[in-house]
């Protein structure tokens, strides 16, 4: 069974950066000092105290983004199985437009986000 | 999974895979489980990644590949982003929120313990001994996934992205509303369409 | 490999998603136990697309097309959450999960069974109320 | 047993490749910064040439002080380095050095997997920015978390290109179908991956998220010592994978002269060669401003992409 075979090798990987991590964080522990302090702990602001709570005023912009990102994302994963078969006898021209219409449709949306401004910060 | 195959590298056998689906599914039901019970909002949100991930490990098991690794895609490296932004945006603190749970817990633990029950059972019996079969060809691969999907599926497919277009203009909608409205005279003319 | 566990394991995954949806106070929260209701359906469809041999993979396909509807809702669902959130005006959290369930409706006589469902059900109306006044 | 071997023999060789690579990619740092700003950098630890600056710095940070700020959240603040770093390694695996099997796994859905994997990369900065609890590293990891995204797109969409042309997502197999002339048919492609994956490693000039001196190093603010190291390594390893990725796949990886016996050698060449020129971009530009970075991704790289996507549809349908 190349396929499982496959995959045992990757979570093996996995359990090597594990491994790789835990070991590196336990040797850290034996090699420093702990010498805590509170001015140590406060929360880093340049040198002053910390000023207010711990929240900035955040844009929504980056909300917009990342769900423009997730929208285009989810339509780049169907990319990937057209690519494999796109050219293949039996699909060509045909499955070439229509994934060319798919992508349209959201290249307007792109477009459309364009316009209204959402790509611009100011 | 990789504890068995590190003793057979070779392979997992048959039961490998079924130890494995098991060990990771508990896992992914634990996780599961923290991400409704948790007090945290944030640790909830990444109680759900590990969760997600478990079932992407779960997906390459029944030998989805191509599905398996959407799910990472999507799942895990977007929506719980979205989701955390989302958590903060609206400025999840820090430590337990007292409030995260409603007065109704244990009715609503109550509902769920019956349909589990109910459902567990029926499944169960159901499907006592059926057995799928792993070992042919890869069933999820991209290329069987992409023959299917543009041979069978063309017309769903395109009306997606009628639906992703009109997502996409929806939320841009709401969250333009929300920058004048916030902005405050960004845009002159208009005016407030709010108190 | 056994049906009962893929099958089993959705069950569950569900019915603790069934759980999160009925229990939770934050909109955020809710939206995360939906996904895992979806997340038990995909596995349930794939275990099954596995199982039958489909010729033309329905079960698979029906997933990813889920996967994609499921983006795209949480993304709404999410820009109404913020929006809210943003009408409201507060710096606060606890604001927040008023959003999800409103104040006291001083009608404890309802019965337990419609109670449970409370969570869920007010969110959507302090949205639509929100979404009114904006 | 062999098997077993066999297996054991590529975890280390990863693993190797994996602690090996981005250091050698640091030291070169060091010393093409110091020639191309006419500075001396670092020359004294070891002797010849400062040699080993980077093991002075290795051992500085293991022993250096593991600070804690007490308002954080404690757990997720000393496991987010773990979350942006493994998912380099676990990359590594599928990427193809030399023909004939050299390659950590050979995976049919390779270069699908190379890009899910690396777009976990995102909620380490992400939630290490939300646990240090201090508002510079919050707005610096929603800054780095919006910025991976809108960059992952352009890698997504010209990767999905080149394996329009090659037919196969298995990294092995596209290495194998490739031409020379993909070159040239797929170098718009080429260029917009490079500069999206050099955005996603966050290096200048696409430092925003991160910069010193404006928001004193963004999610990282907090960081000290051995934490601090393992998310600069997980920087220099991402070069690491971005350039052995391009190499894959737009300059043929191991395609060359007498290939056959050297092919690992070509991709190593490739590879270092693009390492170089990521260092260079470093020392030439200055800093972009945030929404410059967010407009450059989505009014020019996603355009050009979906661009080379049509054309590489349009020249794929038509020879075949």
């Amino acid at each position: 069974m190349d396929y499982f075979h496959g995959y045992s090798v990757v979570g093996l990987v996995a359990v090597v950066g594990v491994l790789f991590v835990t070991v590196a964080f336990a040797s850290g522990r034996l090699l420093r000092p702990v010498v805590p302090t509170r001015e140590k702990m406060l929360t880093y602001e340049c040198g002053v105290d910390p000023v207010g709570e711990g929240w900035a005023h955040t844009q929504i912009k980056y909300y917009v983004y990342s769900f423009l990102y997730v929208i285009f994302a989810v339509d780049a994963i169907f990319l990937f199985p057209w690519a494999t078969v796109f050219a293949a006898p039996g699909f060509g021209a045909t499955t070439l437009v229509e994934m060319f219409v798919f992508i349209g449709f959201l290249a307007v949306g792109l477009l459309y986000a364009w316009k209204k401004g959402v790509l611009e910060w100011t | 999974m990789n504890h068995v195959a590190a003793h057979h590298p070779g392979f997992l056998s048959p039961t490998g895979v079924e130890i494995t689906f098991v060990l990771v599914g508990l896992a992914t039901l634990g996780a599961a489980l923290l991400t409704v019970t948790t007090r945290q909002l944030v640790h909830a949100a990444l109680w759900l990644v590990v969760a997600l991930g478990g079932l992407a490990v779960e997906y390459l098991l029944l030998t989805a590949e191509f599905i398996a690794w959407v799910q990472v895609l999507i799942y895990v490296g977007s929506v719980v982003v979205l989701l955390l932004f989302g958590l903060m945006l609206t400025k999840a603190p820090i430590g337990r929120s007292p409030d995260a749970d409603s007065e109704n817990r244990w009715v609503a633990l109550g509902v769920a313990a019956a349909a589990a029950v109910t459902l567990v059972w029926v499944v169960v019996d159901a499907f006592r001994s059926t057995w799928v079969d792993l070992h042919g060809v890869v069933q999820g691969s991209s290329h069987a996934t992409g023959e299917s999907l543009f041979r069978h599926w063309v017309l769903p497919f395109e009306a997606l992205s009628v639906l992703l277009l009109a997502a996409l203009v929806g939320a841009i909608v709401l969250s333009r509303r929300d920058g004048e409205s916030a902005g405050a005279g960004s845009t002159s003319g208009t005016g407030k369409e709010k108190s | 490999m056994h049906l009962a566990y893929p099958a089993v394991l959705a069950v569950l995954l569900f019915c603790v998603g069934v759980y999160g949806v009925l229990a939770r106070r934050n909109a955020i929260l809710v939206l995360m136990s939906v996904e895992l209701m979806l997340n038990a359906v995909n596995l349930n469809l794939v275990a099954f697309d596995v199982w039958l041999r489909d010729v033309v993979h329905s079960g698979q396909a029906l997933t990813l097309f889920t996967i994609t509807i499921a983006a795209a809702e949480i993304g709404l669902g999410l820009a109404i959450v913020l929006l809210v959130y943003r009408n409201r005006g507060s710096s606060d959290v606890d604001r927040l999960t008023d959003l999800a369930e409103p104040p006291e409706h001083g009608a404890p006589g309802h019965g337990d069974g419609t109670a449970s469902g409370a969570g869920a059900a007010d969110g959507t109306a302090a949205d639509q109320n929100a979404e009114a006044t904006a | 047993m062999n098997d077993t071997l066999d297996v054991l023999l590529r975890l280390v060789g990863v693993l190797v490749v994996f602690l090996v690579f981005p250091l050698l990619v640091g030291q070169t740092e060091h010393k093409v910064m110091a020639h191309m700003q006419g500075r001396l950098g670092p020359m004294y630890a070891g002797g010849f040439h400062g040699w080993a600056q980077l093991v002075a710095d290795g051992v500085k940070f293991a022993q250096k002080e593991d600070v804690v700020p007490a308002e954080a959240d404690r757990r997720i603040f000393q496991l987010a380095p773990a979350i942006a770093l493994l998912p380099y390694l676990v990359v590594l695996i599928a990427i193809p050095v030399g023909p004939d099997g050299f390659v950590g796994q050979a995976l049919d859905a390779g270069l699908f997997f190379v890009l899910a994997v690396m777009g976990v990369g995102v909620l380490g900065s992400l939630i290490a920015g939300w646990a240090s609890a201090n508002k510079f590293s919050l707005l610096g990891g929603l800054r780095t978390a919006a910025q991976l995204m809108a960059y992952e797109l352009p890698m997504l969409l010209t990767a999905a290109s080149v394996a329009m042309a090659a037919g196969t997502l298995s990294l092995p197999g596209i290495v194998e179908s490739y031409h020379w002339w993909w070159t040239p048919w797929q170098i718009v492609g080429g260029l917009v991956f490079f500069t999206a994956g050099l955005a996603e490693l966050q290096r200048p000039p696409f430092d925003m998220p991160v910069a010193d001196s404006e928001i004193i190093f963004g999610a990282y603010t907090e960081y000290t010592g051995l934490r601090f190291a393992l998310f600069l390594l997980a920087e220099y390893a991402g070069i690491v994978v971005l350039c052995a990725l391009t190499t894959v796949l737009f300059l043929g990886g191991w395609h060359g002269p007498w290939s056959d016996g050297l092919g690992w050698l070509w991709t190593l060449v490739k590879t270092a060669a693009l390492a170089f020129v990521v260092i260079w971009l470093r020392v030439s530009y200055p800093r972009l401003r945030e929404d410059q970075l967010q407009k450059l991704a989505w009014t020019v790289l996603i355009p050009l992409s979906l661009a080379q996507i049509a054309l590489t549809g349009v020249v794929k349908v038509v020879i075949s």
